[in-house]
């Protein structure tokens, strides 16, 4: 009797096998990067395959690994093709002008409520949206500043744990709006970085 | 705990909840030798790396100054911890994590760079580290869904232990975060200015590499 | 009964999935997208997930109109 | 093996396979084929109930879709 | 033949190459040894899962009342004294939440407190630590560059 | 169970007549009765005020998307 | 079980005419609210159907207009009686936002929907009846044949002005 | 504990000297005294010594140290009868030693020394193969169970042929003159010595002799077992002199090859190796 477990686990590695059999013949930058976007999809799928908490909280650590090398990469390929200029708005829809505020509202309040690195995901889309659609001219520093406060926050949070465990309640309340304020200003740079100059 | 035969007998744990960072002699080697390539990064400043104007008698200094000087030394710091955090760690997916967290550091330290050629070592060694990654992370989700345990203290202190397509993954993973046939990337790498932060690159996959070895023959 | 439900939205998801594989305009491509996630929402919603399946109702929309910002170049 | 696990696999697998091999060489084409395979991993996470990835993962798709789109923009030069 | 095949490997465009017939060569050898010797999926998981269907908590109820220890099955529980507190804690708004409506499970359970909150910050919190920091490492790179183009 | 039964089949209809249906904007009067029939089997899946948000919200969200898609085929909006 | 189908075709009539109504006294065949509903409308045209019902047709698909109100008014009810109704009529308004619409349409359609369906469940034909009701009235609309079906809201259109 | 790194160093330069000299008979040419590489490093010792103006004035010294430093702590590693993991994790970081001196003086002579260094590293991972077919056979990596063993079971040499070539292809490929020894061929003046002179060079040779003491005897003890002081220097004599005729006779590959050529051959090696594991 072959358990779930083991034919979910040969299905992914064929989808493994697939997506690196893609990068044999691709010599295009662009593709190698979404490709490997693709990948980051088949190894989650080896994690979430154990089904258990831990399970999950591991998943969460290697979706923040692999967006944040994505945008790492991403800015050095546009940093080595010199493709600085910025996009012109020559083209808008009706809807990005109504829909952004209110999506934009709901995805960063209920971001607010989930806290944490899950919710700091789901509003910084929200935020992202926003401005995409509007466009925004932003003070780059205060919020690269800001999220680098929540991240002295967050060590804080878990030297908390680690050497005042009875204070636990302090640390939870603090590790999850620390996560939260980091990834919500970290990611919403990404919308203010494509759209218009900021200087 | 951890087999003697391997590595010497751990001395010295450091507990973070479920994580149990240990150190053993093996271990302790390869942590003070990354404190002391750290402290090197933190206290150095960069050469001056002289370049000869080919065809002709001329040479000229290429300095690493100002904005790019802090960013790199600070990346090469980063990437010292990472390294230093890794060598000791009593988990595998911990491990797993500081070693992607090394490969991100490295693309950090030459992104400063302005050279095109680089950058473009950069970009592909980039790519081989955010797809090393899986290899790595799946690794370690089988070892968790087939041995119930993600702690190297206990997998060594199992009979079965790690099955051998998660050493393979592990192994493959760090091999593309670190060196091993892919060594083209690094060489290139290497012809970046500013030799404390750029030894870094290679302090810290070797001990990567040797690290890894440690963890593969206990589990 | 059940089973006839699940199944056919199943159907649908994967026709959606097929759609979008085989069609090679971006527009029918991001309508199959929008079939796929008409088929896999249900699902969520049997699971009882209900504030799982919103988030995903207003994100899939989200990632859509980013979509639709690089293939402004290609119309018609 | 829920019909939400069957499914799952099956869309990441055909979603793996249209990303690996798109039918035309264009970067959103591409891109939206991994969409599917994204869904597909959606509904594994969601056969074992691990909701609170499956949040985090649709988020960061959406934002992994943002940096790409950033990249193919400035590339395809609109 | 080894000159060739040096030169290849010096290349920096066919690294992606290389390292994806690696990655193909193991995957396929992992099938191999999927089909022939099945692995076995340990049933004794560190923290496993419970599904309750009914709880308004479903899937993460563990049990418990706030400010009050629950059952978690760690690895080194004597390490984390307070185990299982965080896992029981309810935000007054979570627990608003609770009472009004059955389905809204994983928010309540993002919110702070909760077992995925009792892993990633207690007892695996260094996990956390790599992650946050990642992230942070990522985007002082992309943020260094991004300005300097703007300069 | 009938009612949902009915919804089901008339949104494997629908996703059927999209399939079929060569020109886009057309793809997407069909692509409503689609979100039509799932906004309402969401409902009568699970009898809750929490899935008559879910239902809004998958409604409001798939019909801003057809409306994105609609808008972005036609050219947008021309800015002077 | 037959008696079921007998109902939902019954509340498949009554809320096709009620959202027909509501639709066409609000103006929406006159002209397509954003570029999209104008280029379905062209479609249509082209296909042989009428300008008119075209642009109703695309309003429909383009923002949550007073078939969707209808829809998520019996949705509201099924779940939560009157109040569900109401709250769904103002989930109607925002989503009309969303949409770059006015949102009159859609509001005042859900709002009388809740009543008619409230009104139904009395009558013996329930919530659920009425959803799939409604599924099927919209699919007669947009999903049996564009053109005959715009010739028709066209005609309704010409009865108007 | 002194003495014996005393004995390290003076045996070390001496092997240096023998080296040379017997290329230098094998190739029809007198060559220097043996002792010459003893004299060097007194005459280094006594130079003035100064620090380039455009050299990274911290690594510049401190690599010197930790040259010395690593294969001192190797010595004793291989004394106490310690984990052979370690030795080779030593053998690993002086990778790290070549590019440091490579690269710190920022000249590209130099530097040249230290990217090759960096290509050469790539050949020596698979030797973690070789270690893991020694513990499988012996399980153990301690020298001194390893030495227990074969007082028992016969020197290793013969039951694991494989891994003895693999670590005399390590040991050669860090000899000067070698077919491998792209790290500090001639045609980049000194290789990553370049810039390093007076008493900085003195302090490099200080850690090349410990460096190839510590080698050779690790590789007798690991493969043929515990000898006599006599037999012991004898069977390190008999080793150097068999590398220095290949280095003699053999030709020196370009960078790429030679890593190409160590790392096909390992790779062989190793399949062997796990042939020999699946018969055992």
């Amino acid at each position: 009797m072959i358990s779930g477990y083991i034919i979910g686990l040969i299905v992914v590695f064929a989808g493994v096998a697939l997506t690196f059999s893609a990068f044999l013949k691709e010599r295009d930058d662009v593709h190698k990067l979404i490709l490997a976007d693709l990948t980051e999809i088949a190894g989650l799928a080896i994690i979430a395959l154990t089904a258990t908490d831990l399970a999950e909280a591991l998943i969460i650590p290697g979706l923040v690994v692999g967006i944040s090398e994505l945008l790492a990469v991403s800015e050095i390929y546009l940093t080595r093709e010199k493709l600085f200029f910025q996009p012109e708005k020559l083209f808008t829809i009706e809807v990005m002008d109504s829909a952004p505020g209110i999506m934009g509202a709901v995805l960063v309040i209920f971001g607010i409520i989930l806290s944490g690195f899950t919710g700091g995901a789901v509003a910084a889309t929200g935020m992202i949206f926003y401005f995409l659609c509007k466009g925004h001219k932003e003070r780059f520093s205060l919020v690269e500043t800001v999220s680098a406060y929540a991240w002295v926050l967050w060590i804080a949070a878990f030297f908390t744990f680690m050497l005042a465990p009875s204070y636990w309640f302090f640390g939870v309340m603090m590790a999850g709006g620390a996560i939260l304020a980091k990834v919500v200003a970290k990611m919403s740079l990404i919308g203010a970085m494509r759209g218009e100059s900021n200087a | 705990m951890a087999s003697a035969g391997v590595a010497g007998e751990p001395f010295f744990a450091l507990p973070f909840g479920d994580i149990v960072n240990y150190f053993t002699p093996y271990t302790a080697v390869l942590f003070g030798f990354a404190l002391l390539f750290t402290l090197i990064c933190i206290l150095s400043r960069p050469e001056q790396q002289l370049d000869v104007v080919f065809g002709t008698d001329a040479y000229y200094a290429k300095g690493v100054t100002g904005k790019e000087l802090r960013f790199r030394r600070f990346m090469s710091i980063a990437c010292g911890c990472a390294t230093m955090a890794a060598m000791v760690s009593g988990d595998v997916f911990n491990f797993t994590l500081f070693v992607s967290m090394v490969g991100v550091c490295i693309i950090g330290i030459v992104a400063a760079v302005k050279s095109r050629h680089v950058l473009d070592a950069a970009y592909n060694y980039g790519i081989i580290a955010i797809v090393a990654t899986i290899p790595l992370f799946g690794g370690a989700a089988i070892t968790l869904a087939t041995t119930g345990t993600l702690s190297i203290w206990e997998l060594s202190a199992m009979a079965s232990g790690m099955p051998l397509i998660a050493k393979m993954l592990i192994i493959v993973g760090v091999m593309g975060e670190g060196i091993a046939p892919f060594y083209a990337a690094k060489a290139e790498l290497f012809r970046a200015p500013g030799a404390p932060y750029v030894i870094m690159i290679h302090v810290s996959s070797l001990l990567m590499f040797l690290r890894v070895v440690e963890i593969l023959l206990t589990v | 009964m059940m089973e006839y439900i699940i199944a056919i939205f199943g159907i649908i998801a994967l026709i959606g999935a097929f759609t979008t594989y085989l069609r090679t305009s971006p527009f029918d491509k991001l309508i199959g997208v929008a079939i796929m996630t008409g088929g896999v929402i249900p699902f969520v919603v049997i699971k009882g997930y209900l504030d799982v399946a919103i988030v995903i109702a207003l994100v899939v929309p989200v990632t859509t109109i980013f979509m639709l910002q690089a293939s402004r170049r290609g119309m018609r | 093996m829920t019909p939400e696990l069957i499914l799952g696999l099956l869309l990441l697998i055909v979603g793996i396979a249209a990303g690996a091999y798109p039918r035309t060489r264009d970067y959103l084409d591409r891109l939206i084929n991994v969409e599917i395979a994204a869904t597909g991993l959606m509904l594994v996470l969601l056969s074992f109930n691990e909701t609170i990835s499956l949040l985090t993962f649709v988020a960061v798709t959406a934002l992994a879709t943002a940096v790409l789109i950033r990249v193919i923009e400035r590339r395809s030069g609109i | 033949m080894i000159g060739r095949l040096s030169r290849y490997l010096a290349d920096i465009d066919n690294l992606t190459t290389v390292y994806a017939v690696v990655v193909v060569a193991v995957a396929a050898f992992g099938i191999l040894l999927l089909v022939v010797s099945p692995l076995s999926y340990e049933e004794e998981q560190l923290y496993p899962k419970s599904i309750d269907p009914t709880s308004p908590l479903n899937p993460y109820e563990r049990g418990g009342d706030p400010f009050n220890r629950t059952e978690v099955l760690a690895q080194y529980p004597e390490n984390s004294p307070y185990l299982g507190y965080v896992t029981s804690y309810l935000t007054p708004l979570s627990a608003f939440f609770a009472a009004t409506s059955p389905y809204m499970g994983t928010t309540i359970l993002t919110h702070p407190g909760g077992i995925i909150d009792e892993i990633l910050y207690n007892t695996r919190g260094l996990d956390t630590v790599a992650e946050t920091s990642i992230l942070f490492v990522a985007f002082a790179i992309a943020s260094f560059l991004f300005r300097r183009e703007e300069e | 169970m009938i009612p949902v039964l009915v919804c089901a089949g008339i949104g494997l209809y629908a996703a059927c007549r999209v399939v079929l249906e060569p020109e886009t904007p057309r793809k997407l009067l069909y692509l409503s009765v689609l979100n039509f029939a799932v906004a309402g089997s969401i409902v009568l899946l699970v009898p809750d005020i929490m899935a008559l948000f879910a239902a809004a919200a998958y409604f409001v969200g798939s019909t801003l998307e057809s409306n994105a898609i609609a808008s972005t085929w036609a050219g947008g909006v021309k800015r002077t | 079980m037959l008696g079921e189908l007998v109902n939902i075709f019954i509340a498949a009539v009554l809320c096709w005419l009620l959202f027909i109504v509501v639709d066409v006294a609000f103006g929406l065949p006159e002209k397509g609210g954003v570029s999209g509903a104008d280029a379905i409308a062209s479609s249509v045209d082209r296909a042989g159907g009428d300008l008119n019902g075209g642009s109703m047709m695309g309003n429909i698909v383009c923002s949550p207009d007073a078939s969707a109100g209808t829809l998520l008014a019996a949705c509201g009810v099924y779940a939560a009686g009157v109040g569900g109704g109401l709250t769904a009529a103002v989930l109607v308004f925002i989503g009309n936002r969303i949409c770059h619409d006015p949102g009159y349409a859609g509001t005042t359609g859900a709002v009388l929907a809740t009543f008619m369906v409230y009104g139904l469940g009395m009558a013996g034909i329930t919530a659920a009846e009425c959803i799939a009701g409604m599924v099927i009235a919209i699919l007669t609309i947009q999903g049996i044949s564009h053109v005959q079906a715009s010739r028709l809201l066209g005609k309704f259109w010409g009865w108007r002005t | 504990m002194l003495v014996e790194l005393v004995i390290a160093v003076v045996m070390g330069l001496l092997f240096l000297g023998i080296h040379r000299k017997v290329i230098a008979r094998i190739q029809g040419r007198p060559g220097p005294p043996i002792w010459q590489e003893i004299l060097h490093t007194l005459k280094f010792s006594f130079k003035e010594t100064w620090v380039p103006r455009t050299a990274s004035t911290l690594l510049y010294v401190g690599i010197i140290a930790v040259a010395m430093g690593i294969w001192t702590a190797a010595l004793y590693v291989v004394l106490a009868g310690g984990s052979i993991l370690i030795l080779f994790g030593i053998y690993m970081l002086h990778k790290m030693v070549e590019h440091g001196v490579g690269l710190s003086p920022g000249s590209p002579y130099a530097k040249f020394g230290g990217i090759r260094s960096v290509i050469s590293a790539s050949s020596e991972i698979p030797l973690f193969a070789v270690i893991g077919g020694i513990y499988f056979f012996t399980g153990s990596l301690m020298i001194s169970d390893l030495v227990a063993y074969q007082a028992d079971n016969g020197p290793l040499l013969l039951s694991i042929l494989p891994a003895a070539i693999a670590m005399y292809l390590v040991i050669l490929s860090k000899m000067h003159y070698g077919p491998f020894s792209i790290v500090e061929a001639k045609e980049i003046v000194s290789g990553y010595q370049t810039e390093h002179f007076g008493v900085w060079r003195a302090g490099l040779q200080i850690g090349d002799a410990i460096k190839t003491f510590v080698l050779l005897y690790a590789f007798v003890l690991i493969f043929v077992g515990q000898l006599g002081p006599v037999l012991l220097l004898v069977a390190m004599l008999a080793l150097l002199v068999s590398l220095s005729f290949i280095c003699a006779v053999s030709p020196m590959l370009s960078p790429y090859d030679s890593v190409t050529v160590q790392m096909v051959a390992i790779c062989i090696l190793v399949v062997w190796l796990g042939v020999l594991v699946v018969i055992g």
